[in-house]
């Protein structure tokens, strides 16, 4: 069977409708919950893909780690008086992004793929060796990128100590949120 | 030590040191000097042991995925040198906020490392995350600036980066579907001449991340942005240990490349390099702004080894990677002390050097002559090399556009040396060296001037390391 | 091991004057000066060591293997050509380094420039690896820069940049030829006497010849590409001038019958007809445009242009005369230009103007150091007596036989080289004495020991021209042989 | 659903997110197209890891590092995008051009 | 001593003279004119040792110069007769001429300078006389020009003498380049540059005819620059403004005589090329009457010489175009004698009086000067041609030669010059030795010269030419043999005409200028247009330097221009360039970050359909 329940459409059309509000709100807030809706759909079609433990990460990290720690950051740099997007300029885009949408949607098309049917087991043993034995290289190195990314996050969004405020709730909170994902790997 | 740590050696130095630096910077009042010096301490280490590890080969932990050996070990003693000459001329560091400046080194140190796993990855998802991990250091040592622009270039320079990265893991994706996995001996196999068209447009998407860290261009936009807000020891670093992490792996991949389509691909990247980059250098009265369009022209001469797609090729791109980082150091040694009050060194706060500090003044012409690639530097024998690879395909008219493009980039060079020896220095400061400063410059100009004159030894390693690859 | 003494002792001299304290200019300007003298004497060694009639092609051969893999050896060897260069460099460095001996300004950097100059042009004349003789070629360009945009004159930094980027466009030339050839040949070497025996194919020769000719000849003053020349003469400080159309322009003309001639013979005979036109015109348009100089240093660099173009007319010959004369022409030239720039110097450093107009009668003032000039101006007519004579000689023999009309255009070119050479002399030198230059004081012993020892070579070998001419014949044979 | 609509639906998220990255003012919203951009890559690898790839492990791993990076790169961005902001009082992208030619 | 060594001493003694004034005894004047006199007489001696010794032998070689193509080419000498004639003559005219400067240049700053210059001069005249191969020949014929161009530029603060001298070296050179192309073609054609051997006939014959004429030609152009024949003449008169005893020794006796001596010694080449012989006595014919119309106006003393010289000259050439050679180096050897004479006369005329203008030399009592009218006459004698001086036997020779098979044009174009000839000789003597209050002064003064009286150094070489002059006339069957050529015996009937010619120039001079109430005027006066033509020297010099030199000047210009403005302009050009395109590259990266990524991408797109391979 080398296609999928045809129920994951619905989780497409989520994505993809989450995905086009993002772009198209002017509201930055708004955006970012057209993100959040995507990543949800997305999740979803994890499942459909055979990997929950996958799309639970997902939905935890992403949604709730990243998405909050962009709306704590808009609502730090607070400029919602700007008018947005509009101006025949942003238009040209679209000449970039069809071009590519159509050169490696046609690459794809043509492409055929030793398609091999399988039941879709989810092992989570299985991948839980691999990553210790065969990427435990990798696996370090995550953990280096995730110390490196937190001190200095903290150090670059710290004010000045001429400027005398503290840091705001959101850089700890942001912290936090990926201690919490890269704890719960380590564990399984 | 056991073999397998003593191959994983150079890294741990690295990591070792770094986690000292940054429990220093955690500790009560913690002073820049001490994370200074551990900095320092490691990267000393890390240059021992990538001597001592330099002939072993190996693979510590999975066979697939890290190899160990002269190509990868060369190159991290590169690194690691050139890290050592980055460190020891950011003793303090003025540009950077007075907050941010006992964190400054662990950014350092952990970016190198992940450009030593970079050069040593034989598996895609290694790669990649080593590639993030260096990339992230980047970002954050050019967000450190004491200044706003610093910010600004910092931003562009993390967006900029991201969509590359965005794009590259895109491209990876589909050479993983094409390949069916991660490993690249498996891609190397599947990239005979007549390949898959998904899998050429996956490699070229991945080469667009690797194009961004060489500054090439059409992923050059970030270079002259990024060196001129960030601050002058971090340009520095980016200059030429990231640039040399860079050209390790490029040369990985490029020695996997079939030739036809990719060369003449990479021949249009490196004429459009050398001609951007040389131009746009002439109009530059910033000397950090006109030494990045300088890079993104020397990037071009890089391709013209890789577009020869052979073993002279790639020796060659190392041979010049090194002389090239090492000329970069000894450049930001004269720059950084210029630019002691935290501002950009400009053609009029160079004028007169001469006077100002006459080793100062030699150390930057050495520099400006290996970057022109004027004879007693190796500056020289490396384009030489570089020339040579070129034509090797019968690339004739390709090296002539080559050496045209380095008589224009003479232009600029001799405006540097003009403001240096001509222009009178009326009442700007005298140029203060300190000890360690002169150290990283004498160093890196002997090395530039040794190589210049006797080129053999470090050319037969390059040429081992090469016929490693692929 | 004598011509790396050669290369080495201006290195030694070069590390001296660094370490050498920038006070005492007096010890800096004694030690270029006795290496300068210590290089003349190792070139007599040479040229006495040399022995014309051996079968040898080359002689005092010295080989160390650089970068076996990649085919660089350090390979040092000397033929009649390369004799005679290195005497000519050797003696134009000792006056050279005579004449500057009252500079002031900054000293040191002066003179650790000049010394790196002529070790590239040391360099170049002995080397026989092709990567060593663009290694040294380059070095030899370079110093120029600095040299005229710090201690020069009008315009210098204009004239400095112009000049060094001309030279470094032809090297921009060479780079993909010389390369080219040594993937060609396929020897995997950089050895030119290897590589000159191996038959590179005929369209492959034509194709390249003139990459490598016009290279070479921008250094050489060709014709249409001579402009930075005149512009670097003027700005110059009178040694460096005296280094630069002394031997620096003969570096072209040496590199064309080095490299040029004997590793691509068929490109040679078929490029030969269009660059002996161009050398025509250097000839005919050098001397016409001097006509129309006012300032001396104009003038002596656009008759360099003509003489150079002499040279090239010779070279383009392919017969033993033209190449010989051109040879000669080019020790001979080298000699006299060194002359006209210490004599222009010499009343420049006074007078702090070169405009002939304002001169008047200054055989009348400073009579010896006008001697100096009238006999350099005698030798650039071609005037016998002196060694241009027989170089301007053997070439026109040579133009006249194998293309006439060239030949005979050459040979009206010396009217008008002695149209504008008197046309100096009658406004300087001759006419009534201008009161303005009463307080010109003349040479002293010192200063007249240069132009002396050059005034004596051209006499020498305007008188013995054999001692030069045997020495160039047994090479130049050799040369033409081959095309 | 086979294969090929899954890596359509992945195509279409990264052209949706680049085009946020090309159109968007906010410097946020940058962040957002990137975010889109690294999803439909792991929706690629996972659907290459559904049908393709015989050891589907490997696939799952290098999603996992995937949001283990973005959360470290969507951190380091958001730093710095606050530090632009105050350093220029705007989140604007246009407003980012002090530094050119 | 072998004649080899003779003739080194001969030609090399004055070079040591030359080399001891110039640079040693600089500063002792008395001593370098003694050495320089010395070395005069030693090698006069050695001219005459060489005269002693039998004159057949082969050339000898001293040394090889240089060797082109395989052709040798040696310095060396040839002994045979012409050379060892013309050999005596500039050694001992020389020597005569240095004796007379210790007087006239007494007092002058340049003493050594002078006769360090004199002693160069006789060195290159030596060695060109006696040089082996034409070669050698060319080099000192070049060292003449040399020496001729320092001699005139001596006193160089005179502007004048400067441009003099300029003129002078730049129109010889004009000759010199065609002569040195003739060589060549020589060189190329025979392969052997050996006078002797040339003149073999068979090494002739081997010259195909069309190149023989090109050659003969060729070499003709070297004969007019240096011997001023009409083309390449203007410059002879300017050369006036050396020295008098420079101009009595170069620029009448010996230097401008080389022409005339090479086109003997080349005598069988011009006879072999069939048509020279009637060019060159077009030109000879054109140049003798030319000359003489201008001397017949000229109010200086030296000028009315200088031209009378350009004439002779001519007349030398008509001998030897005729194909004589005898007629023509008889000519030469008897005009040495009393031109120089007619020189030194009026040196010592000038150094007494202090002015060129021969009216002011009759008014300042020129006459009371005894011995040297007494020269003056005699000179003028026998320049006119009367009976029983040198002058008389040489033309009639030389008009015998005409006689004998060319067009009688050229002879009555001969009668016409000997009549104008005699004519302004004498005009010139009456002017001076009888003055009369008629004739109107000069306007201006211009010679700087130092005024002195005539002193004994003066006069003895006087005396020596005069004899010179009177006798040389009985030398003709002497020469004849010496230079190995017949001599020619014109009858008594043949020679009427001429003497009668002679003594009616005689008359008409006498009448207009020697009557006690003579008009003073010359016969040309009534034609005004004829008179101010040759007062204006046919307005050559004007013609010269418009044409020629404002050519030239024009050519140089355009290429001043061409060189400033399109060679530097398209270098500049191309400069500027490259910073504007640098500058518009630079300004492309606009700071603007979507633009970057845009572009980016767009460019990765581009390359994706290329590698797609669609």
């Amino acid at each position: 069977m080398d296609a999928v329940h045809p129920s994951a459409w619905a989780f497409v059309v989520v994505a993809l409708g989450g995905a086009l509000l993002s772009v198209s709100l002017r509201n930055i807030l708004h955006a970012i919950f057209g993100l959040a809706l995507a990543l949800f759909g997305i999740a979803g079609l994890f499942l459909y893909l055979g990997s929950p433990f996958v799309a639970a990460m997902e939905v935890l990290i992403y949604v709730g780690g990243i998405s909050v720690a962009m709306v704590f950051a808009v609502m730090l740099a607070y400029s919602l008086g700007k008018k947005e997007g509009g101006s025949t300029r942003r238009f040209l885009a679209v000449v970039p992004v069809g071009g590519f949408f159509g050169v490696v949607g046609y690459a794809l098309l043509r492409a055929s793929f030793a398609v091999t049917s399988k039941t879709g087991s989810w092992d989570l043993k299985l991948v839980g060796r691999k990553l210790l034995l065969d990427y435990n290289v990798v696996f370090e190195a995550l953990s280096v990128v995730l110390l490196l990314a937190i001190v200095g996050a903290i150090i670059i969004a710290r004010r000045d100590e001429k400027t005398g405020d503290d840091k705001t709730a959101d850089e700890k909170a942001a912290s936090k949120g990926n201690d919490a994902a890269s704890a719960e790997e380590r564990a399984s | 030590m056991p073999k397998d740590l003593l191959l994983f050696g150079p890294e741990l130095m690295l990591l070792g040191g770094a986690l000292l630096v940054f429990i220093a910077s955690i500790a009560k009042e913690p002073k820049s000097e001490a994370t200074w010096g551990m900095a320092l301490l490691a990267s000393f280490a890390a240059v021992g042991l990538s001597l001592l590890t330099l002939h072993e080969r190996g693979a510590p932990f999975f066979p697939g995925i890290y190899r160990v050996d002269l190509f990868s070990q060369l190159l991290k003693l590169g690194l690691s040198a050139l890290l050592c000459g980055v460190i020891l001329i950011s003793r303090n560091l003025p540009s950077v906020r007075p907050s941010a400046r006992v964190d400054a080194p662990l950014f350092l140190l952990l970016s190198t490392v992940g450009m030593m796993m970079l050069v040593s990855a034989t598996e895609l998802l290694t790669m990649y995350v080593s590639l993030e991990l260096s990339a992230y250091g980047l970002y954050i040592a050019v967000a450190l600036s004491s200044k706003p622009r610093g910010s600004e270039a910092a931003a562009k320079y993390v967006l900029f980066g991201a969509t590359s990265s965005a794009i590259t893991l895109y491209g990876l994706s589909l050479v993983y579907g094409t390949v069916g996995s991660t490993s690249m001996v498996k891609l190397s196999g599947a990239l005979v001449a007549g390949a898959d068209p998904l899998l050429m447009i996956g490699m070229l998407l991945m080469f667009a991340g690797l194009l961004f860290k060489l500054a090439l261009v059409p992923f050059h936009y970030w270079a002259p942005d990024a060196y001129e807000g960030a601050p002058h020891q971090m340009v520095a670093f980016i200059a030429s240990v990231s640039k040399l992490g860079a050209v390790g792996i490029v040369a990985r991949f490029a020695a996997m490349l079939p030739g036809g389509d990719s060369a003449t691909l990479f021949i249009a990247l490196s004429v459009a390099s050398m001609a951007l980059g040389n131009l746009a250098a002439l109009a530059q009265t910033d000397l950090k702004r006109l030494i990045a369009y300088s890079a993104v022209a020397h990037a071009g001469y890089l391709m013209l080894g890789y577009a020869a797609m052979s073993k002279t090729g790639l020796a060659a791109v190392i041979f010049y990677g090194m002389i090239y980082g090492a000329s970069s150091v000894l450049a930001f040694v004269v720059l950084s002390a210029l630019g002691r009050d935290g501002e950009n060194p400009t053609m009029e706060s160079i004028s007169g050097l001469y006077q100002r500090s006459p080793l100062a003044a030699l150390m930057m012409l050495v520099a400006i002559f290996t970057l022109a690639g004027i004879p007693p530097t190796a500056g020289f024998i490396g384009k030489w090399y570089l020339f040579a690879a070129a034509l090797q395909r019968g690339q004739f008219w390709l090296v002539l556009v080559a050496a045209a493009a380095s008589t224009v980039a003479l232009y600029y060079y001799l405006q540097v040396v003009k403001a240096m020896y001509l222009a009178p220095p009326e009442d700007r400061p005298r140029v203060e060296l300190t000890f360690t400063d002169s150290l990283a410059g004498l160093a890196a100009l002997g090395f530039v001037i040794f190589y210049g004159v006797y080129p053999a030894p470090l050319w037969e390693l390059a040429q081992k390391a090469a016929a490693l690859l692929g | 091991m004598v011509l790396s003494a050669i290369i080495l002792t201006p290195l030694a001299a070069l590390f001296l004057t660094l370490l050498i304290p920038a006070r005492n200019d007096k010890a800096i300007k004694a030690v270029s000066a006795l290496a300068g003298a210590v290089t003349v004497a190792l070139a007599a060694y040479v040229w006495f060591k040399f022995d014309p009639y051996s079968t040898a092609r080359y002689q005092l051969v010295e080989r160390v293997e650089w970068v076996p893999t990649f085919g660089i050896s350090y390979y040092l060897g000397v033929d009649g050509i390369g004799v005679l260069m290195t005497m000519l460099n050797a003696i134009v460095f000792l006056t050279g380094a005579l004449s500057m001996w009252r500079l002031e300004l900054r000293v040191k950097e002066y003179f650790a420039f000049m010394l790196t100059l002529v070790i590239g042009v040391f360099g170049v004349f002995v080397s026989l690896d092709l990567f060593f003789f663009f290694f040294f070629y380059e070095v030899a360009v370079l110093p120029m820069y600095p040299l005229i945009a710090v201690w020069g004159s009008t315009r210098k930094e204009y004239a400095a940049m112009k000049l060094t980027l001309y030279l470094m466009a032809g090297s921009a030339l060479l780079f993909p030829a010389l390369l080219s050839i040594y993937y060609k040949s396929g020897l995997n070497t950089f050895d030119m006497v290897a590589l000159s025996g191996h038959k590179f194919s005929e369209a492959y020769q034509i194709f390249v010849y003139p990459f490598i000719y016009i290279g070479f000849g921008v250094l050489a003053g060709m014709f249409p590409v001579h402009g930075w020349s005149p512009t670097g003469h003027v700005a110059a400080p009178t040694a460096v001038s005296m280094l630069h159309a002394g031997v620096l322009m003969k570096l072209g003309a040496f590199g064309i019958l080095r490299v040029a001639m004997p590793l691509l013979p068929a490109g040679a005979a078929y490029w030969n007809g269009p660059f002996a036109a161009l050398a025509t015109c250097n000839i005919v348009y050098g001397a016409l445009v001097a006509l129309k100089q006012d300032d001396f240093k104009f003038v002596i660099g656009f008759s360099s242009v003509s003489h150079m173009g002499i040279v090239l007319l010779g070279i383009n010959m392919l017969t033993i005369d033209g190449m010989g004369g051109a040879v000669f022409q080019m020790f001979a030239h080298g000699v006299m230009t060194a002359l006209f720039f210490s004599a222009v110097g010499f009343i420049y450093d006074q007078a702090h103007t070169r405009d002939i107009h304002e001169f008047g009668g200054l055989s009348k003032h400073v009579p010896i150091a006008s001697a100096f000039f009238i006999i350099a101006g005698l030798c650039g007519m071609g005037v016998p007596g002196f060694a241009s004579f027989w170089a301007e000689l053997l070439v026109f023999i040579a133009a006249v036989k194998t293309m006439p009309l060239f030949g005979v255009l050459a040979v009206v070119g010396l009217i008008i080289s002695a149209l504008f050479m008197l046309r100096v002399l009658k406004h300087a030198f001759f006419g009534p004495a201008n009161p303005k230059w009463q307080g010109l004081r003349d040479v002293t012993a010192w200063d007249a020991l240069p132009r002396a020892i050059l005034i004596a070579v051209l006499i020498l070998f305007g008188f013995i021209p054999r001692l030069a001419l045997a020495l160039i014949a047994s090479s130049v044979r050799a040369l033409a042989g081959g095309i | 659903m086979t294969l090929s609509h899954f890596l359509l639906v992945a195509l279409a998220l990264f052209a949706l997110g680049l085009y946020s990255v090309l159109t968007r003012r906010h410097l946020i919203g940058l962040l957002i197209g990137v975010e889109l951009m690294l999803n439909a890559a792991s929706i690629n690898f996972l659907a290459f890891d559904r049908f393709v790839v015989k050891d589907p492990a490997t696939g799952q791993i290098i999603v996992l590092f995937i949001i283990g990076l973005a959360a470290a790169e969507a951190a380091i961005a958001l730093s710095i995008i606050l530090s632009a902001y105050r350093a220029h009082r705007s989140a604007d992208v246009d407003d980012l051009d002090e530094l050119k030619n | 001593m072998s004649s080899g060594t003779l003739a080194l001493l001969c030609t090399h003694a004055p070079l040591v003279g030359c080399f001891g004034a110039l640079v040693v005894l600089r500063r002792a004047p008395r001593a370098a004119a003694a050495l320089n006199i010395l070395a005069m007489l030693a090698s006069l001696g050695a001219a005459l040792a060489i005269f002693a010794g039998s004159n057949h032998q082969p050339p000898t070689i001293i040394s090889l110069w240089l060797s082109s193509e395989g052709v040798p080419i040696s310095f060396g000498f040839l002994l045979d007769g012409t050379n060892q004639l013309m050999g005596i003559i500039v050694a001992l005219i020389a020597l005569c001429i240095q004796v007379y400067s210790l007087g006239y240049m007494k007092g002058d700053p340049g003493y050594a300078r002078y006769f360090g210059l004199h002693g160069l001069f006789a060195w290159a005249m030596l060695s060109f006389v006696y040089s082996a191969n034409l070669l050698q020949a060319f080099v000192f014929w070049e060292l003449v020009g040399l020496a001729s161009f320092l001699l005139i530029g001596f006193w160089f603060e005179k502007p004048s003498a400067a441009a003099a001298a300029k003129k002078a070296f730049v129109m010889t050179r004009i000759g010199d380049v065609g002569m040195f192309i003739g060589l060549i073609l020589l060189l190329s054609s025979t392969s052997t540059l050996d006078i002797a051997q040339l003149m073999q006939a068979s090494t002739l014959a081997s010259i195909p005819d069309a190149r023989l004429t090109l050659i003969a030609l060729l070499l003709f152009c070297g004969v007019v620059g240096k011997s001023a024949q009409f083309p390449l003449h203007t410059w002879l008169p300017d050369a006036m403004e050396g020295p008098t005893p420079v101009s009595a020794l170069l620029h009448s006796a010996t230097m401008v005589a080389a022409g005339v001596f090479l086109y003997a010694r080349f005598h069988p080449l011009f006879v072999a090329a069939e048509g020279v012989s009637n060019i060159v006595l077009v030109i000879a014919i054109i140049t003798a009457i030319l000359a003489a119309t201008i001397a017949m106006v000229q109010r200086d003393m030296k000028r009315v010489l200088a031209y009378s010289s350009i004439s002779q000259l001519a007349f030398m050439l008509l001998g030897l175009g005729a194909g004589s050679l005898y007629a023509g180096v008889f000519h030469l050897t008897t005009h040495a004698f009393f031109k120089a004479l007619l020189f030194l006369c009026a040196g010592a005329y000038i150094h007494q009086i202090g002015s060129n203008d021969m009216v002011t030399m009759g008014r300042q009592g020129a006459a009371k000067l005894r011995l040297v009218s007494a020269g003056l006459v005699i000179g003028a004698a026998a320049l006119a041609g009367l009976p029983p001086l040198a002058g008389f036997f040489s033309k009639e020779s030389i008009l015998a030669a005409l006689h004998g098979a060319h067009a009688n044009a050229f002879v009555y174009g001969a009668y016409l010059a000997s009549f104008l000839t005699a004519y302004y000789t004498f005009r010139m003597v009456f002017l001076v030795l009888r003055p009369s209050d008629k004739s109107v002064l000069p306007a201006e003064e211009h010679e700087p010269h130092p005024h002195g009286d005539v002193t004994g150094s003066m006069k003895l070489p006087i005396a020596i030419l005069t004899v010179g002059a009177a006798a040389a006339g009985f030398a003709g069957d002497f020469i004849a043999k010496l230079i190995g050529a017949k001599a020619l015996h014109p009858t008594y009937g043949e020679m009427a005409p001429a003497i009668g010619i002679a003594l009616a120039g005689v008359i008409v001079a006498f009448f207009e200028f020697g009557r006690k109430d003579a008009a003073q005027q010359g016969f040309i006066t009534r034609v005004g247009a004829l008179d101010t033509l040759f007062e204006r020297k046919y307005y050559l010099d004007e013609i010269y330097d418009k044409v020629a030199g404002g050519l030239v000047s024009l050519i140089a210009s355009v290429s001043a221009v061409v060189e400033r403005g399109v060679l530097d302009g398209t270098g500049d050009l191309a400069g500027n360039l490259t910073i504007a395109t640098g500058d518009a590259t630079a300004r492309m990266q606009s700071g603007r970050l979507q633009l970057y990524i845009g572009s980016a991408v767009l460019l990765i797109v581009v390359f994706c359909y290329f590698v797609g391979g669609y």
